[in-house]
């Protein structure tokens, strides 16, 4: 049995970013204290050639390599492409962040990279088995970043919060692939799927095995009730990894739900339906009503996280190509959101002050204008009012919901949404309103500046037009 | 001939602009030159064309200015329409609105005194009051001018601004402005019934132009519209008591007149010109200008009655109590306004437009006089305060006593005439309260001789009660004062005699007021009418004219000679005075039941309805009560990893719970 | 003979313990760490007796890869201990509650 | 009933029994010596299912490295036992009805009703040449080779994870570094001196107006 | 009819882009910011005008109409268009927008640029709200409009601005969520998001009495009108003068925009079946606000509160249709009634603007908005004093201006009703006269109250030039709306014959016509 070379092809992306990893390990080791910035020169530039690659190698085909590990399709690239872009977004943010702590290290970039990669395996995984390894190398290394501080108490603690639910998470999701495995025979979705097509959906292990693996991918999401680890997390860990943790996984979330509930088991739509269902609704609830409680920006925006998923899960639920472009289309978007958001936070944070106070945010008009506007807009579109993108997300996903009859579910969905308009509001008001605490204006380095501009552009320029990437997202389902 | 009529109604309107946008520029007596020459314009034209349908060269002129606009399949436009009614009510306002142009020249004369210091608004007051006095001519004229219902409420709201505008022209003073906000409202009120009218012939007529609504009436004499449930009311009676809740408005009719004594807070003239000789004549102009739909209706009519007669007598009974002399006149006022009103009743219409024209004339005459009085006793109004003004005023005193001979109906002067027609009318007329309204108006001349004379005698008789200084300084007042006093006397005189047979008896509102035969008391009069002559002899045996001189003789007894008499009533009849010097309380029940009333209202829907329920409970209780739960939910967040883990596998065993075992 | 569903029993009531574990063990994170070693065992006992019975080898790689990770898992997550005893001076799983509400 | 049975049913006892211990064990070496039990335990059961690879692995791996790991940072960080004691009964009622909830859940899916020996019999047993480590061996480097490589990852990012978490420089260490003692100076770097003002003798501050002269004393 | 200029695209992006540029500049140069924001309003206003010059009364199709693909995936358009009804209210908007940003030249002295670019953009966004013939493009606008204004508020207004701009953005959004729902089911239903699809759209009844629901709870909100008429005193009273005067003029006509564009056409059957509650909403607008209006302390939310009941009126014109269908075949009232209705909310956005924006000038000087501060007024400022005297009287609808046009038609409309109707309308005859005057009085008349009054200048050239537009606006339209009527009469005419015909009697037909 000889190895066919071309099938390594598609890999290329993930084969670059784990060179890069590789390449910034190495590299570290020699570069004094004073020249750590240059793994950031080396990490933002080797992203920007894997985007590249990435779109090199897609094509509007589907390829399934490594005996039926692997895949690569529409939809892979652009998860692909959108979590690169995201990642290298957080990269720019973090810069100055991480200087100022001496984070500037090496082993910072070669976890978020393994995350990446992580992620990237997620996207692109054809079986059980690939799923699962990448889930675990993208969480890993999440652990590891979110104690990435190793000073920092709270972080710490988010970290072991975080690692703990998480293992329960993935231990949950094994039992219901396990099961699955026993019911179908199978680990590689495509012939899962036609076990369970052959089966029928009314069998009782797979839906057994179902509940687990939804419960496995309300986890990665962070939905209610599997969403305890968000907010503290999200408060415990430095800025940079908050940025990095609460925007990309969630494209790879995504990725993993498809994976496993349409791909694998799309047979047994009518029984994940309920089960989102239940989950978006309660989301929704938690999400949006209890951030309105939170004094911590960071943990509102976790609280808002919830909300969101509740959302993405509306869209998934419907079971339409609508609603899966729809989804993908969300989380796409609620990742350049909380890009922006957390970026912003990044950004503000000087040596010796995290800024998670939502009172640090006061009077940022006063300070700089323009990052204010665009920390405006992030909120709006959050808040999902035209003509950001937000909108535009959650308008797809109320009409893939209401496409499918259950238009009552989008009653509560903008019922909620309403509620939760009043916190996004009150950042605004708290930018504009009021009198900063700290007068002077906001220094920030040109990387970040340019990056929070391209950031908060973009969600007004995709809300104008959304037009070119959702047709991207409903290709990949076409 | 349109031009003309064009001329006479914008001649005032470019003259008040002038005056009132340039008033700084052209100095004071560029702005009276100004409007003046307006009205003066205006005038001379409307008598050019009285005289026309005198003779009989002009015809009936109705035809549109320009479409005002085209909704709903009505054609709303702005025309006029001309005959020989708005021919006599154009002659009427023009003639004493220059009269009062010229007079104010003299009364205004030193209104710099009026005004605070530092007022800026006091500077041109004296253009101002020009302006508004020829803006007044122009609404005036758009309302009797109207050949539709539309410019007949512009008109009559137009002449209401104007009024309150002057009413409070000295808008330093409380009262000023306080009677002016009341006239508006009370007049609104009166709108607000005459607004519901034209809808009701909007909608039945489809047609707001008088000659089409005139000429489809007849057709809907019968019609009955549902008001609530099953009630059916007559249409005709619905659309003339709405009309004439405007008319009881504009012309104080009680329980709507209790802005016009107010609305003396205004400056002399504007009480002469609007107060009295025309704006408030509004009312008795629509009512016999709708005489075709007033004809088909019995309620309607009876209705009018009554309210005028209420007014004649009751109003007249406050003027006997009265002190301020422009106040005795102001309800001198009201008492024949409802003598006209209650001739309106009778379908007497000419008879109320004849006492309207004549009632214009001497009672502009009285104001002026009594303006002039005023001015003599440098703005003091008290009569207490007056007396033995004869050898001060010649003047004055000559032309006022004319115009109180004419008011109480001396025969032989133009009082006389129209006031006896009317009561000779009512008396004669089979609507239903005609004899109510015939008792009273009959008791009113004696009412009526008592209060002028009772003020005659006290202002220009009897004792000097006026300080040493005001009478150091009195003086006859100057030309331009007199003249027009004078030059009112004449017409107050003799206007009567010279037109009773034309306007009552002839064919002078021919095809112009329609009168159903059934009720055609004139014509019954006129079967007894033999010419002036006649009519006067005939008024000298009539119960009239004794009770006229009773009040006379009765005024002259207890104010010249046993004035002890007054104060011994007063206290004698402490009850009956009380309630008069109360105005039967109309006032303090307005303020306490409407002004009291809607503001507990308002406070009431603000605080409770407003703040409290929709604010309170629902709006800002939602958002506490999302508060209150984020509060709550956030607790489920313990900060302790084994209530995660627990919350997580909860999930779990619900989830499976629900899926798997059902 | 044992059949399937015995093995698939065993692994069940494995994972029920583990799961009583969590409720009960709320003081200890150690031990809350090794309840889910226990739930691993448990999906791993499933595995490997589902590609016994089914006589297929991608189970018993599932189970080797389940393994590796959770030997990097476990190495992470006592890293992760050590950190945080190090700033805090207690795994006492109620004191970890600065991060709440 | 054949030995094999009796083998499982004493072997399930046992590992079921040290599962029990695990949990309600309130000194943690103890659990982790009774999990060393039940992963003992479980690696017989696997060999009865013919993985004797895994079996292997559970025990070397498992009982060797990772339990290993688990005792010493339990030993490590010297942990308090008395206080864990105190909660234990009041929470077992809902961890019993919980477990009891999941176990009826889970015997209602994987019963003899699904998972029985008519659905699934028993495969042939292997022949004695038959290699498990081999197969195994077979696939993961052939089939499962992009697994494979993930998994190097994973355990890439375990070290470096684990070295960032717990390896560091104490900045409050003191330690001399030879490189820059070389390179001090004779002059400026060892010995400076520091003109001082003289300082002039200071009165203490009267605390009250009484008592000032005696203290001046 | 296709148009060679893009005047629609260019009146909505425009005055956005113009924003940005303004915003950009920053604020080293206050005065070239302002120029360039007057340029561009000015320019803006101009260009509207082709609206109007290029108008074909006759007609009631769509005018103007630009259409080009937007989001293909989901069939919205890019589509714009003008008739009859939104045309005069397109010119409105971009008129007020220049008085607007003349009254605010010097006043604003905090980042003027930034508050000349909201006025500018929401100029666009307002003007797009109006002429987008797409649900989607339509939604967009109404929604951005918020954001501006929320800005608006919260950063240029009063001290309690924070409460009152938060209010008003959950209320407005509240409400409008529900109305995208709607959207997206007629969506399904139709297959296409363009309004006129919808119009066609035959619906159950069901159907329709949950679209008018969700169209209700948008535009009450938007009017608004009873209950939920809260947020608008206090948005007013916090928010700064051109805040105010833009919520006044022309926000809330979107919301009686909606009615006639959506609630309408596309759910006749409900809105005939639920006319009875929007009648009962309008006339409690009218004689509740109306005394609520009698007793406020505060100049602009007695404006605010005078406000909803001449807005009452707006909705009392539109949905007496059904009434007067069932009393009489005849289409006169109904037409009388719709457009009463728009002449009320033209004339509104003249008026209420002058309104505010003498409390502005007053605000400006003493920075004080109780009535018992002032007292004199007119001693002190004889021009200003004038000015508002006149448009109070136009609040109060004085024949001869604008207010009095749409309050006779919707009076004499709503007789054609039922009688009652008409009644508690014209309450407003005295009502608005007793709050509009009283204020008047306790402001602008009576001897000079106090020192600060004694020391107030009269308006300068510039609040005199906007005021008097405004004044001639309100006179000119006021002695001759006809143009005004003429210009809507067709596109009026042609959605009452629309709503004559029930579109579920036109149901099965109507499926079956489908493609």
């Amino acid at each position: 049995m000889t190895f066919d070379y071309a099938q390594l092809v598609p890999l290329v992306p993930e084969i670059a970013v784990l060179a890069l990893a590789s390449i910034l390990l190495l590299v570290d080791l020699w570069l004094k204290d004073d020249d750590k910035g240059k793994n950031h020169l080396i990490a933002v530039f080797g992203l920007v050639v894997v985007i590249g690659l990435t779109g090199l190698v897609g094509s509007e085909h589907r390829e399934i390599v490594l005996n039926g590990s692997y895949i690569r399709d529409p939809m892979s690239d652009v998860l692909k492409i959108a979590i690169l872009v995201i990642s290298l977004l957080s990269f720019v943010y973090s810069r100055d962040y991480l200087r100022d702590r001496g984070m500037l290290v090496g082993e910072f970039y070669v976890l978020t990279l393994c995350a990446v990669l992580g992620m990237m395996v997620m996207v692109s995984a054809n079986s059980f088995l690939t799923l699962y390894l990448g889930l675990e190398l993208l969480a890993l290394s999440l652990y590891a970043l979110v104690a990435f501080d190793r000073d920092s108490p709270s972080g710490a603690e988010a970290a072991m919060k975080y690692f703990v639910l998480g293992a329960l998470g993935s231990g949950l999701l094994l039992y219901g692939i396990s099961m699955l495995y026993g019911a179908s025979g199978s680990l590689e979705l495509g012939p899962v799927a036609r076990a369970v097509a052959w089966q029928g959906a009314d069998n009782q292990v797979l839906v057994f095995g179902l509940v687990f693996v939804v419960i496995g991918i309300g986890f990665k999401f962070g939905a209610v009730p599997f969403h305890m680890w968000v907010p503290d997390t999200y408060q415990g860990a430095p800025n940079p990894v908050v940025l990095f943790l609460g925007s990309a996984p969630k494209i790879a979330a995504f990725a993993l739900a498809f994976r496993l509930l349409v791909d694998g088991l799309g047979q047994l739509h009518g029984d994940w339906q309920g089960m989102l269902v239940i989950l978006a609704v309660i989301s929704l609830a938690v999400g949006n009503i209890v951030a309105i409680a939170q004094t911590n920006i960071k943990r509102m925006l976790a609280y808002s996280t919830i909300s969101h998923v509740g959302f993405i899960f509306l869209g998934l639920l419907a079971g339409t190509v609508e609603g899966f472009a729809a989804a993908m289309f969300y989380a796409i978007v609620y990742a350049l959101m909380a890009a922006g958001g957390f970026g912003l936070l990044v950004m503000m944070s000087r040596q010796g002050h995290e800024v998670e106070r939502l009172d640090d945010l006061k009077g940022l008009n006063e300070r700089d204008s323009w990052q204010a506007a665009m920390m405006a807009l992030v909120m709006f579109s959050m808040a999902g009012v035209p003509p950001t993108v937000g909108f535009m997300a959650k308008l797809l996903v109320l009409d893939a919901v209401i496409s499918i009859g259950f238009w009552w579910l989008a009653l509560i969905a903008v019922f909620f949404s309403v509620i939760g308009a009043f916190y996004y509001l009150r950042v605004v008001k708290i930018i504009y309103f009021d009198q900063p605490e700290i007068a002077g204006p906001l220094v920030v380095g040109t990387g970040a500046r340019f990056a929070l501009s391209f950031n908060g552009l973009a969600i007004l320029f995709l809300g104008i037009f959304p037009a070119s990437l959702l047709a991207y997202c409903q290709a990949a389902f076409a | 001939m349109e031009n003309v009529y064009l001329t006479i109604v914008l001649a005032p309107l470019l003259g008040s602009i002038i005056a009132g946008f340039f008033g700084g520029r052209i100095g004071r007596a560029g702005a009276h030159w100004v409007t003046i020459l307006g009205v003066g314009l205006s005038c001379l034209l409307s008598l050019y064309v009285v005289v026309g349908f005198v003779r009989g060269t002009l015809r009936v002129f109705d035809g549109p200015v320009y479409t005002w606009m085209v909704s709903g399949g009505i054609q709303f436009e702005i025309g006029f329409l001309v005959d020989k009614l708005t021919a006599l009510m154009m002659a009427v306002v023009t003639f004493v609105s220059l009269m009062v142009h010229i007079y104010t020249i003299g009364y205004m004369a030193d209104d710099e005194h009026n005004w605070p210091k530092e007022s800026l608004a006091g500077k041109n007051g004296y253009q101002r009051f020009f302006s508004y006095i020829s803006l007044f001519t122009f609404s005036m004229l758009m309302l009797v001018m109207s050949n539709n219902f539309l410019q007949l409420f512009f008109g009559w709201e137009a002449v209401g601004l104007v009024s309150y505008l002057l009413i409070g022209f000295w808008s330093v003073r409380e009262s000023a402005i306080f009677a002016n906000l009341k006239a508006f409202l009370v007049n609104r009120v009166g709108d607000f019934g005459f607004i519901l009218g034209i809808a009701a012939v909007a909608m039945y007529f489809q047609s707001l132009d008088y000659r089409e609504v005139f000429a489809a009436a007849p057709q809907l004499a019968n019609v009955q519209i549902p008001i609530w449930g099953d009630t059916h009311w007559s249409l005709m009676t619905v659309i003339c008591v709405l009309l004439f809740i405007g008319a009881m408005g504009k012309s104080a009719q009680v329980p709507l007149h209790v802005w016009l004594p107010d609305s003396m807070e205004g400056p002399t003239p504007i009480s002469a010109l609007i107060h009295a000789a025309t704006m408030v004549t509004a009312g008795i102009f629509m009512v016999a200008r709708m005489s075709p739909l007033y004809e088909l209706s019995e309620t309607a009519l009876s209705f009018v009655m009554i309210i005028g007669a209420t007014t004649a007598f009751f109003m007249g009974l406050i003027g006997l109590v009265q002190n301020d002399i422009k106040r005795v006149v102001a309800y001198s006022t009201l008492s024949q306004l409802g003598y006209m009103i209650t001739a309106l009743g009778a379908s007497a219409y000419a008879a109320g437009i004849f006492h309207l024209m004549t009632h214009a004339f001497f009672k502009a005459l009285l104001f002026l006089a009594a303006g002039s009085v005023i001015i003599a006793m440098h703005h003091d109004q008290d009569i207490r305060n007056m007396g033995g003004l004869r050898k001060y005023l010649p003047i004055t005193w000559i032309t006022f006593l004319l115009g109180s001979l004419a008011l109480i109906g001396f025969p032989g002067f133009s009082g006389f005439f129209s006031k006896d027609a009317i009561i000779e009318a009512v008396h004669l007329s089979q609507v239903s309260g005609a004899g109510y309204a015939s008792v009273l108006l009959t008791l009113g001349v004696f009412i009526t001789a008592l209060y002028s004379f009772r003020l005659y005698f006290l202002v220009f008789h009897g004792r000097e009660r006026m300080d040493e200084h005001t009478r150091h300084h009195l003086h006859e007042t100057p030309a331009v004062v007199w003249v027009p006093l004078a030059l009112l006397a004449v017409p107050s005189v003799v206007i009567g005699w010279l037109t009773v047979e034309a306007v009552l008896f002839g064919d002078w509102f021919k095809d112009v007021i329609m009168v159903a035969p059934h009720h055609d008391v004139l014509a019954q009069m006129g079967a007894g009418y033999h010419g002036q002559v006649g009519f006067v002899l005939h008024g000298l045996m009539a119960p009239p004219f004794w009770l006229a001189m009773g009040g006379l003789a009765l005024a002259w007894y207890i104010y010249m000679m046993k004035p002890v008499i007054a104060g011994y009533l007063m206290v004698r009849f402490g009850v009956l005075y009380r309630i008069l010097d109360g105005k039967y309380g109309f006032d303090q029940l307005n303020m306490a039941l409407f002004a009291g009333g809607s503001r507990g209202l308002g406070k009431l829907f603000w605080k409770t309805g407003d703040q409290k329920i929709i604010d309170g409970t629902l709006i800002n209780g939602s958002a506490h009560g999302v508060g209150w739960i984020a509060e709550r939910l956030r607790c489920i967040q313990t900060g302790y990893l084994y209530h995660y883990a627990i919350a997580m596998i909860l999930g779990l065993v619900v989830l499976l719970t629900v899926f798997v075992t059902f | 003979m044992i059949e399937l569903s015995d093995y698939l029993m065993l692994s069940g009531i494995l994972f029920a313990i583990s799961i009583a574990g969590i409720f009960i063990n709320r003081k200890n994170l150690i031990v809350l760490l090794m309840c889910i070693e226990l739930m691993l065992l448990a999906v791993n006992t499933n595995f490997i007796a589902f590609s016994h019975f089914l006589g297929d080898m991608a189970g018993q790689v599932f189970v080797f890869f389940i393994l590796t990770v959770a030997a990097a898992e476990a190495a992470i997550g006592l890293a992760i201990l050590v950190v945080l005893f190090r700033s805090r001076r207690t795994i006492d799983v109620e004191d970890l509650d600065a991060l709440k509400g | 009933m054949g030995f094999e049975k009796f083998l499982f049913y004493v072997l399930a006892a046992t590992l079921i029994a040290a599962a029990g211990m695990v949990v309600t064990r309130r000194n943690p070496v103890h659990a982790v010596l009774f999990l060393v039990v039940a992963f003992v335990t479980s690696a017989m059961l696997w060999m009865l299912l013919e993985a004797e690879f895994l079996a292997i692995s559970l025990v070397l791996v498992y009982v060797g490295a990772v339990l290993v790991l688990f005792l010493f940072v339990i030993m490590m960080l010297d942990v308090d036992i008395a206080t864990l004691k105190a909660q234990f009964i009041r929470h077992l009622p809902l961890a019993l009805v919980v477990g009891v909830i999941m176990l009826v859940e889970i015997f209602l899916v994987v019963g003899p009703g699904n998972f029985g020996g008519e659905s699934f019999p028993n495969p042939a047993p292997q022949g004695p040449d038959y290699s498990n480590t081999r197969e195994l061996g077979l696939v993961l480097y052939s089939a499962y080779l992009y697994p494979f490589e993930i998994a190097a990852v994973i355990l890439l990012v375990a070290i470096v994870a684990a070295i960032r978490l717990t390896l560091r420089h104490r900045p409050d260490t003191k330690y001399l570094d030879p490189s820059k003692q070389v390179f001090v100076r004779k002059g400026p770097d060892r010995v400076r001196l520091i003109r001082l003002q003289p300082e002039p003798r200071r009165v203490t501050p009267k605390a009250n107006p009484a008592s000032g002269p005696e203290n001046e004393e | 009819m296709q148009f060679a200029l893009p005047v629609l695209t260019l009146c909505i992006w425009l005055p956005i882009v113009g924003g940005l540029a303004v915003l950009t500049s920053g604020d080293k140069s206050p005065d070239v910011s302002r120029w360039a924001a007057l340029g561009f309003s000015v320019l803006t206003f101009l260009i509207s005008l082709l609206l109007w010059t290029g108008f074909d009364p006759a007609s009631a199709e769509m005018q103007f109409v630009e259409i080009a693909p937007w989001i293909p995936s989901f069939n919205a358009w890019y589509h714009l268009g003008v008739d009859g009804i939104s045309m005069p209210l397109i010119i409105l908007t971009t008129f007020i927008t220049i008085l607007v940003i003349i009254a605010g030249w010097e006043v604003i002295h905090y980042k003027p640029s930034q508050y000349l670019a909201a006025f500018l953009i929401m100029e666009g966004v307002m003007v797009g709200v109006f002429s987008a013939l797409d649900a989607v493009l339509f939604y967009v606008f109404w929604e951005a409009m918020l954001i501006p204004m929320f800005i608006i508020i919260g950063v240029w207004g009063g001290p309690n601005r924070v409460y009152a701009t938060i209010k008003f953005f959950l209320y407005t959004f509240f409400g409008s969520v529900f109305m995208l729902v709607a959207l997206i089911y007629m969506y399904f239903k139709s297959g296409s998001y363009s309004i006129l699809d919808f119009q066609q759209l035959p619906l159950s009844l069901t159907e329709q009495v949950w679209i008018f629901l969700a169209f209700l709870a948008a535009f009450a909100v938007k009017v608004p009108m009873w209950p939920v008429h809260t947020w608008l005193p206090d948005a007013h009273v916090e928010a700064p003068t051109g805040g105010s005067v833009i919520l006044a003029a022309i926000m809330l006509k979107i919301g009686g925009y909606g009615f006639l564009r959506f609630s309408l056409p596309i759910t006749p059957d409900a809105s005939a079946t639920l006319d009875w509650l929007v009648i009962a909403m309008s006339l409690i607008a009218v004689v509740y606000i109306g005394f609520v209006a009698l007793v406020q302390q505060d100049m602009k939310k007695l404006i605010a509160y005078s406000s909803i009941a001449h807005m009452g009126f707006v909705t009392l014109g539109f949905f007496i249709a059904f009434t007067i269908f069932n009393r009489s075949e005849a289409e006169g009232g109904v037409v009388l009634g719709m457009a009463g209705g728009m002449v009320q909310m033209v004339s509104h956005g003249f008026i209420s603007a002058a309104m505010f924006l003498c409390v502005g000038v007053l605000y400006d000087r003493l920075h004080s908005r109780e009535i018992s501060t002032y007292g004199g007024v007119i001693h002190r400022m004889p021009v200003f004093g004038a000015l508002m005297v006149f448009f109070a009287m136009a609040n109060a609808g004085l024949p001869g201006t604008s207010g009095f046009v749409g309050e006779f038609m919707v009076i004499l409309a709503s007789f054609q009703a039922d009688f009652w109707y008409a009644f508690l309308a014209a309450t407003t005859l005295i009502l608005g006269a007793a709050y509009t005057l009283w204020m008047v009085k306790r402001v602008v008349y009576g001897p000079v109250t106090s020192d600060k009054v004694a020391g107030l200048r009269d308006a300068n050239g510039r609040e005199i030039l906007v005021l008097g537009t405004l004044a001639i606006a309100v006179l000119a339209l006021g002695v001759w709306p006809d143009p005004l009527v003429n210009v809507m009469d067709a596109s009026i005419q042609n959605l009452v014959q629309h709503i004559g015909v029930s579109k579920i009697a036109a149901g099965p037909a109507a499926v079956a016509a489908l493609p």
